[in-house]
């Protein structure tokens, strides 16, 4: 199972948090707002984002495994493409930002 | 589930603004929230605000078939002794009132859920202050 | 399709909240008193369609199983907008429905348009 | 305001699907209402559906410097003699229930405001049936 | 006071309410949908359209005064723009249209 | 700008929910708290600082009242988003707000960012 890299972030960067459709304005916002060291975290509706051919997503996403399963989204991981994240994982990845953002 | 805090692990408070039917956010919120203690981590406070205040009505009624999620989070709350409160102001537009309140406004009943709090927005600044880290779980529409 | 149906919308993915359930409890209420009903999914809506959903792990009920069951209990029509299906890259659909451009004429082709 | 509705006028009802604070529809749909009225059209019914049922909870409690928007709805309904429904399948889940469903369901009180009638999904198939036009005031997010 | 045209629209015409922002995604939906002889009404937060540069409303487009002016929007009538309505006048509206559609 | 403020945003226009209204409360609770804090409108929240607003014939109390008094409780600064200002239309601002581009840069200025 993969997992968000492990390594800490500067203090500078955010983990964002998405739940809303790639159709909800805060979607493209959170897009607009993410720099360098950012990570995207799609959450609940927003997981059908990682189907979405009109978003280009950051290379560091990551996506509810448990909200992508109960939509119909694989939950392999793919080369380049979003991370499948267990619950536990959203807990590192919260336990290694300092700035959480959510949308 | 491991309730012993481990030592050097942030600690957390949870923020739910979305409402029980209008979004997912109790739900997730209950998830991570059983993610966090879990992995040893120590919750704070919970608070519930805005909309999200409709998980603490005692008189919350899903189809016996359905997750009961204000009885889900009294369940963690109890077993974890997390302090959970719902904001007053929102929660007394929208009808959630403890016996306190619904005696003060005259009001024929009391619906607050055992294991919610009737409190201000400064145990909100508190949890800033206290936590390591808030996480906001809003609505989604 | 009926001239005098009653076409309810559903335009968010399935899960998040209660919307699109309480939409398809209208469509399966118009059935239950035999008016004419079908149902349309755009937008991220299409999601509705989308196979092998299992929404246990969330503690819900998976909606599909429901869904299917549309027509059975005499929802005329499931239509899914075009456009939408190649925005979330939906070839397959379970049930499948019938894909539309839904523009002024087709709105106007039913009495009545619900949307939650 | 004139309650004798005119002749050759259209008879309306009225759904209303966005929450008290999630929305404005209750407050729109109340302004619409009293211009039905004044304009002598006949209200058929009003129909809660949804967050909706948030409006018909008696325990709603706001500041007394802000519009009690149950209230100035229960005056209206009583007023002209308009029958309004909240669906049973909504208003169990959001926790609004009348004496005989929070004794059904062993719940320690009930919260329906005075002037709506617990009900299902029939109402409203019986609106589209029975009114001209039935205008739908949903959510705004 | 500008008031909606009084004669009866064509059976298959629609009154249109919409009460999103013309962000939401609803809104530019509606728009899609407008026909021959239809008419727009904004509500609560859609009023905000009549500022809005990125829009281009269809000539047949009324405004709540009401929701205007809370918002700080003039409710003057212009020649060409949307026209501003008392919920009165949108009973009128809604006794002339059959086919009513909130989005 | 502290380093360590908290960003509220509104980005719903005012009057149509409550969720502005309660974000609001949260910038004064901070201030009231002395904590540093800051609020951004953005998207249609920007209409909250058009001028002339009246919202007594919708029963509401209008919030420019409150929304003026927000510095002198305490709230550091009032931002508006550029883009957002252009789209609306909006030129005089009441009460007046600093015009930002939000990007990563400012979001990270502050230590939490609220949206509710």
């Amino acid at each position: 199972m993969s997992k968000p890299d492990s390594k800490v972030p500067p203090v500078t960067a955010t983990l964002h948090l998405v739940n809303k459709t790639p159709d909800h304005s805060r979607f493209a916002e959170c897009l607009l707002a993410m720099g360098q060291g950012d990570y995207l975290l799609l959450m609940e509706n927003a997981v059908v984002a990682v189907a979405d051919c009109r978003h280009r997503l950051p290379p560091d996403t990551g996506f509810l495994v448990a909200d992508a399963r109960a939509r119909g989204l694989g939950d392999e991981p793919s080369e380049k493409g979003p991370q499948p994240l267990e619950y536990a994982d959203m807990v590192r990845l919260t336990d290694r930002f300092h700035r959480i953002v959510s949308w | 589930m491991d309730s012993t805090p481990a030592a050097g692990l942030p600690g957390y408070s949870l923020v739910i603004s979305g409402g029980l039917y209008s979004s997912q956010a109790p739900a997730t919120a209950l998830a991570f929230a059983k993610a966090l203690v879990s992995t040893g981590h120590r919750i704070d406070r919970v608070f519930l605000y805005g909309e999200g205040v409709s998980l603490a009505s005692a008189l919350n009624t899903p189809p016996s078939d359905e997750t009961d999620w204000t009885r889900a989070w009294q369940e963690l709350l109890t077993d974890q002794d997390i302090p959970a409160f719902a904001c007053i102001a929102s929660a007394l537009r929208r009808g959630l009132l403890n016996q306190q309140e619904a005696d003060r406004y005259q009001r024929p009943a009391a619906n607050l859920a055992d294991g919610f709090v009737i409190a201000g927005l400064g145990e909100w600044v508190q949890a800033l202050a206290d936590s390591d880290r808030v996480i906001h779980f809003p609505g989604g529409a | 399709m009926t001239d005098s149906a009653v076409l309810v919308v559903i335009d968010q993915p399935p899960y998040g909240d209660w919307q699109g359930r309480e939409a398809l409890d209208m469509a399966f209420s118009l059935a239950a008193f035999d008016r004419p009903v079908a149902l349309l999914f755009r937008g991220p809506g299409v999601n509705w369609l989308r196979p092998g959903q299992d929404a246990g792990p969330l503690g819900q009920k998976t909606v599909s199983r429901n869904l299917g069951a549309a027509t059975i209990f005499g929802v005329e029509a499931l239509y899914a907008d075009t456009t939408s299906l190649a925005h979330f890259g939906l070839r397959d659909m379970e049930p499948p429905a019938e894909t539309v451009s839904p523009d002024a004429a087709f709105y106007r082709s039913f009495s009545h348009v619900v949307q939650l």
